[in-house]
C-alpha cells in the first residue's frame, strides 16, 4: 500500500499513521447497493430511520462498486450470480472488505442445492459473516462493528505482506 | 465458477433488430446489479439515444431451486421454503401454501385461526405495499417516502415478530391452523396501528399524488390495456389498474373473506387502459381497503375470544404438549407426526390466493407418501415482468425505471 | 362438477375423446399433445377462459411412457370457473406444440419447462433456457436429477471439510 | 492590488485541500491493479461492443444548450459583486442581457431542442 510499501516499518511513526488511517477508513465506510434476496429488504430496513446505518458512517449505499468500500452480500447467491458477484468484487478499489450477511450466503443456509453456492467464501475473501436468516437490522450492525474492530486492528505490513 | 462471456450479438438476433449489429443502437445492460431493478434482475436494453426499443429481461441469477428443494421434505418442513420465495409476503406464501396441503389432505381449519390468517395476512399486504412505496418512490427520487414507508413497516413488523418471534420468515400459520393462539399484547398493538395509519397514507399521499413533477413522469407512461395484460398472464393491482375486476379475494372467497366488507380498488373500468400512475392510486388505495378488513378482523377476533386455533385433527396436526404426558394416543400421533410426517393422496390440486403482486398459485400433487411429488407455485411477479418488453417500447429510460417499479416485482418470486 | 363446467366438459370429450379426472371440486381433462393448441383456443374464444393461470409440468420418473404431464391451469374470469388440462408425453424426446400463439403467457413458461423438464416445445419464438445458468447440462426438476447435497460444515468435522473447501484467498 | 492578493490566496487554498484530498488517497491506498478491476462496469455484465459506440445527435444538442446557459449564469457573478455600485445602470444592463438569453431559450424550447424525440 503506497508509502508503507516503501517505507516498511518505522515503529512510532507508522503506528500513529495507522491509528489515524484506520480511524479515517472506519468512520466513512460506504456499502455496495448490492441486495440479492431477503437479506437485503432486511438491509434497507436496517439503512432506514428506526435502526439507521449512517450512525456507523455507512451513510449511503453507493449504487457502483467504484466508489463502495464495503459489499455486503445480502442474500442467497446462486450459481448464475456467482461470476457477477466475482467480478463486482475485483471492480472494487483497495482497500476493501466483504460482509456475508445471512445463512444463504454464509454456508447456503436452508438451501442446501444444486442453485445456490453454499457459502460466498468460495468466491470472494469474507471478513465478517453475519448469522441469522434474515439478521435482525441490530444483528448487521453489530457484524459492521465487528468489522471496524478487524479494521482497526490491521497494520500496514499485513497489507504489504497480502 | 462459469466464466462471464461477452454478450453476442447471436444470441440475441432474434430479438433485437438488426441495427444493434450496425452499432447504430446500443445495447446496454441494465444487470443484475442495478439500484432500480428490485433485485437481480438483467435488463439487456437496445437504445436509440434515451428511447427503449428492446428491453428483454434476463432472469434465473436469484434461482434458488425451491421446488426441487421441497420435494425432498415433509409437507410441514416444505413450509420453511415457502417464506423465502416472495420475500416481502411471507405470510402470505404461508397462507398459499397451507390451503394447498389442506385442500389436497381434507384438513378442516378452525374459525378463530382463519380470523388470524385473514387479519395477519392484510397485515402483510400493507407492508408490502408500504416496500412497493417506498421503492416506488426512491426509483423517483422522491427519497422521503422510503423513510415514512419504513418508519410505518417496522411497527407491522413488530406485530409479526410478537405473534412468531420472527420479523419476516415467520411460518406462523401451519397445516390446520397457526402455530400458536395471538399473546395479549396483539390486540391493544394492532389497534393502535389502525388508528395512526389512516394519517401516515394520507402523508404518502399528499407528498406523492398531487406533486406535478410526479404526474409528469407517471400520467400516460407505460399504459397496459385489459386485452395484453390478459394474456400475458397479469394479474393482481397492475391488472386492476387496467380495468380488470379480478380479485380472488372476492372472487373465489377463501378463509372467510366473504364475511368482510371491503371494495376492491379498480381504475378506468371503462377504458381498460392502466398507467403508472393508475398502478400507483390502485396500491394506494388497497392500503385503506386492508385496513378495513384488518379492523373489522379485530372485532371478530375478539367474540372468538377463546376457541382452539388448531385443527383437533390429530391425523395431520401434533398435539400440545399438555396432552403428550397423559394421553397415549397424543405421544404416538407427537411422535409419528415430527418423525415421518403425514401422508397424503395420490392425487394433485391448485389452489390460489390473492397475494400483493396477483395471484399466487400452488400446484401440490402428492404421491402417497409423506413427502409432495411436485410442488409448482404459480407466482405473479414472473407474469408480470413478462409484459415489461411490450409496455415499455417507444419510452425513455427513465421512464421504463417508473414502470418496473410501478408493476412491483420480487425477484424471489420471479426465480424460484 | 360445476353445471357450468359440465357443458365445456362434454364438448372436450366429443371433440377430443379426453378423460376426465375428478378430485376436491377440480375437473382435470386429459387432451393428446397435438390438440393441445385446438383445445386451448376453443376454450379461450368460445368458453371466456381468458386467464392461462398455470402452466407446469411433472415428472413420473420409472414410468416411461408417459413420463411428463404439461399441466395448463385455465381460469375463466367472466364464468369464476377453473379448469385443467393435462397433456401426458413421452419421456425420450418430450414435443408439445407451443400455446404462444394463444396465451402470450405460456412464452416465459415454455421455456421455463424447457430448461427445468428439458419438454421441447415447437414453433416456440424464442426456445432458450430461462432460470439456470447457460452452461449447465441436465435439467433440474426431472426425478432422476441429483438435489445436489453439500456436507454441511459442524464442529465434529470442521478440519476435513476446512481441507476440501475452496476458499477465495484473494 | 490587496484584493487581488485575497483571490489568490484562495485559489492556493482550494488547490492545497484538493491535493491533501488525492495525495492522502493516492499515498495510502493499496494499489493492486488486476484485469477485471479495469474492465468498464456494466452492472457486472461483460459489455458489448466497445466503450465508446455512436452516439445520436440530441446528446450534443443539449451539451451545448447546457453550456449556453451555465455560461450565462457565470457572467452573473461579477456583475453581483459590484452590484451595489453600479446602481440603475447595472439594473437595466442586466435586464438587457437577461432578456436577449430568455429569447433565445424561449425560441429552443418552442423549436423542441429540449423535447427528446
Amino acid at each position: 500500500m503506497g508509502v508503507e510499501q516503501k517505507l516498511g516499518d518505522m515503529g512510532i511513526v507508522t503506528t500513529k499513521l495507522e491509528e489515524l488511517v484506520n480511524w479515517s477508513r472506519t468512520n466513512a465506510m460506504w456499502p455496495m447497493l448490492f441486495g440479492l434476496a431477503c437479506c437485503a429488504i432486511e438491509m434497507m430496513a436496517a439503512q432506514a430511520s428506526h435502526y439507521d446505518m449512517s450512525r456507523f458512517g455507512m451513510e449511503l449505499m453507493r449504487a457502483s462498486p467504484r466508489q463502495s468500500d464495503l459489499m455486503i452480500v445480502a442474500g442467497r447467491v446462486s450459481r448464475k450470480m456467482a461470476p457477477v458477484v466475482r467480478r463486482l468484487y475485483d471492480q472494487m478499489p483497495e482497500p476493501k472488505w466483504a460482509i456475508a450477511m445471512g445463512d444463504c450466503a454464509s454456508c447456503g443456509g436452508v438451501f442446501n442445492n444444486y442453485a445456490i453456492l453454499q457459502g460466498v467464501d468460495e468466491i470472494i475473501p469474507v471478513d465478517v459473516y453475519v448469522a441469522g436468516c434474515p439478521p435482525r437490522p441490530e444483528a448487521l450492525i453489530h457484524g459492521i462493528v465487528t468489522l471496524y474492530e478487524k479494521v482497526k486492528g490491521d497494520t500496514f505490513r499485513e497489507a504489504v505482506k497480502a | 465458477m462459469a466464466q462471464l462471456e461477452e454478450v453476442s450479438y447471436e444470441q440475441y438476433k432474434h430479438l433485437v433488430s438488426e441495427r444493434a449489429l450496425t452499432g447504430e443502437t446500443m445495447l446496454l445492460n441494465m444487470g443484475p446489479q442495478h439500484p432500480s431493478t428490485h433485485g437481480v434482475l438483467r435488463l439487456l436494453l437496445e437504445l436509440d439515444g434515451e428511447t427503449v426499443i428492446n428491453a428483454i429481461p434476463d432472469i434465473g441469477y436469484l434461482h434458488t431451486g425451491i421446488e426441487k428443494n421441497m420435494e425432498a421434505k415433509t409437507y410441514v418442513k416444505a413450509e420453511v421454503m415457502t417464506d423465502r420465495l416472495d420475500y416481502m409476503n411471507t405470510t402470505g406464501n404461508n397462507l398459499a401454501y397451507c390451503m394447498a396441503v389442506e385442500k389436497l389432505v381434507g384438513l378442516d381449519v378452525p374459525e378463530r385461526a382463519q380470523v388470524i390468517r385473514v387479519i395477519i395476512t392484510e397485515l402483510q399486504r400493507i407492508a408490502s405495499h408500504l416496500v412497493f412505496l417506498g421503492a416506488f418512490g426512491l426509483d423517483l427520487a422522491a427519497m422521503s417516502v422510503f423513510l415514512y414507508c419504513f418508519r410505518e413497516r417496522e411497527l407491522i413488523l413488530d406485530i409479526l415478530e410478537m405473534c412468531s418471534g420472527q420479523r419476516m420468515m415467520t411460518t406462523y400459520f401451519r397445516p390446520g391452523g397457526v402455530w400458536r393462539d395471538v399473546p395479549p399484547e396483539f390486540e391493544p398493538a394492532v389497534r393502535d396501528f389502525i388508528k395512526i395509519f389512516p394519517k401516515r397514507v394520507d402523508e404518502y399521499e399528499a407528498l406523492l399524488t398531487k406533486n406535478p413533477i410526479l404526474l409528469d413522469r407517471l400520467v400516460g407512461i407505460g399504459i397496459l390495456d385489459a386485452q395484453t395484460a390478459l394474456s400475458y398472464g397479469v394479474t393482481g393491482p397492475t391488472l386492476r389498474a387496467s380495468g380488470v375486476d379480478w380479485d380472488l379475494r372476492k372472487a373465489r372467497p377463501y378463509m372467510g373473506y366473504e364475511q368482510y366488507k371491503f371494495e376492491v380498488p379498480v381504475r378506468n373500468r371503462e377504458s381498460k387502459k392502466g398507467d403508472t400512475f393508475d398502478r400507483y392510486i390502485v396500491h394506494i388505495d388497497e392500503f385503506r381497503e386492508s385496513l378495513k378488513i384488518v379492523e373489522q378482523g379485530m372485532d371478530k377476533l375478539k367474540q372468538l375470544s377463546n376457541q382452539p386455533v388448531q385443527s383437533d385433527n390429530r391425523k395431520f396436526v401434533p398435539p400440545p404438549r399438555s396432552e403428550i404426558g397423559v394421553s397415549m394416543e397424543a405421544l404416538i400421533h407427537h411422535f409419528k407426526l415430527w418423525t415421518e410426517g403425514f401422508p397424503a393422496p395420490k392425487a394433485s390440486i391448485y389452489s390460489a390466493v390473492e397475494s400483493p403482486r396477483g395471484e399466487l398459485g400452488v400446484y401440490l400433487e402428492g404421491d402417497g407418501g409423506p413427502k409432495p411429488h411436485r410442488v409448482h407455485m404459480r407466482t405473479p411477479s414472473f407474469d408480470n415482468l413478462s409484459v415489461i418488453n411490450k409496455i415499455t417500447q417507444g419510452h425513455l429510460v427513465a421512464d421504463l425505471v417508473a414502470i418496473l417499479a410501478s408493476i412491483d416485482i420480487v425477484l424471489g418470486d420471479i426465480d424460484r | 362438477m360445476d353445471k357450468r363446467l359440465e357443458k365445456v366438459v362434454q364438448e372436450l370429450q366429443e371433440k377430443f375423446g379426453s378423460s376426465i379426472e375428478e378430485f376436491r371440486d377440480e375437473v382435470h381433462v386429459f387432451v393428446e399433445a397435438e390438440q393441445i393448441v385446438e383445445a386451448l383456443t376453443l376454450l379461450r374464444d368460445k368458453y371466456e377462459f381468458e386467464l392461462l393461470s398455470a402452466l407446469t409440468a411433472s415428472d413420473y420418473y420409472p414410468q416411461q411412457s408417459p413420463r411428463f404431464h404439461v399441466i395448463y391451469q385455465l381460469s375463466s374470469l367472466a364464468k369464476n370457473i377453473t379448469l385443467q388440462l393435462r397433456v401426458p408425453v413421452e419421456g425420450v424426446q418430450p414435443k408439445v406444440p407451443t400455446a404462444t400463439r394463444v396465451y402470450d403467457v405460456a412464452n416465459w413458461r415454455e421455456r421455463e419447462l424447457l430448461d427445468m423438464f428439458g419438454i421441447e416445445f415447437e414453433g416456440h419464438p424464442d426456445p432458450r433456457r430461462i432460470l439456470t445458468p447457460d452452461g449447465m447440462e441436465g435439467h433440474p426438476l426431472r426425478k432422476d436429477f441429483p438435489l445436489g447435497y453439500e456436507e454441511p460444515q459442524f464442529t465434529f468435522n470442521y478440519d476435513d471439510i476446512d481441507l476440501k473447501k475452496i476458499y477465495a484467498k484473494e | 492590488m490587496l484584493e487581488y492578493a485575497a483571490i489568490a490566496l484562495m485559489i492556493a487554498l482550494a488547490t492545497l485541500v484538493a491535493l491533501i484530498a488525492i495525495g492522502l488517497g493516492n499515498l495510502f491506498g493499496p494499489k493492486k491493479p488486476s484485469a477485471s478491476k479495469a474492465m468498464p462496469y456494466e452492472s457486472g455484465i461483460t459489455p458489448y461492443g466497445e466503450a465508446t459506440r455512436r452516439l445520436p445527435v440530441r446528446f450534443y444538442l443539449i451539451a451545448v444548450l447546457f453550456i449556453l446557459f451555465d455560461i450565462e449564469v457565470i457572467f452573473f457573478l461579477p456583475w453581483a459583486v459590484v452590484f451595489r455600485k453600479l446602481g440603475l445602470f447595472g439594473l437595466i444592463e442586466m435586464v438587457v442581457f437577461i432578456v436577449i438569453l430568455l429569447v433565445g431559450y424561449v425560441y429552443a424550447w418552442k423549436k423542441g431542442a429540449l423535447e427528446w424525440e
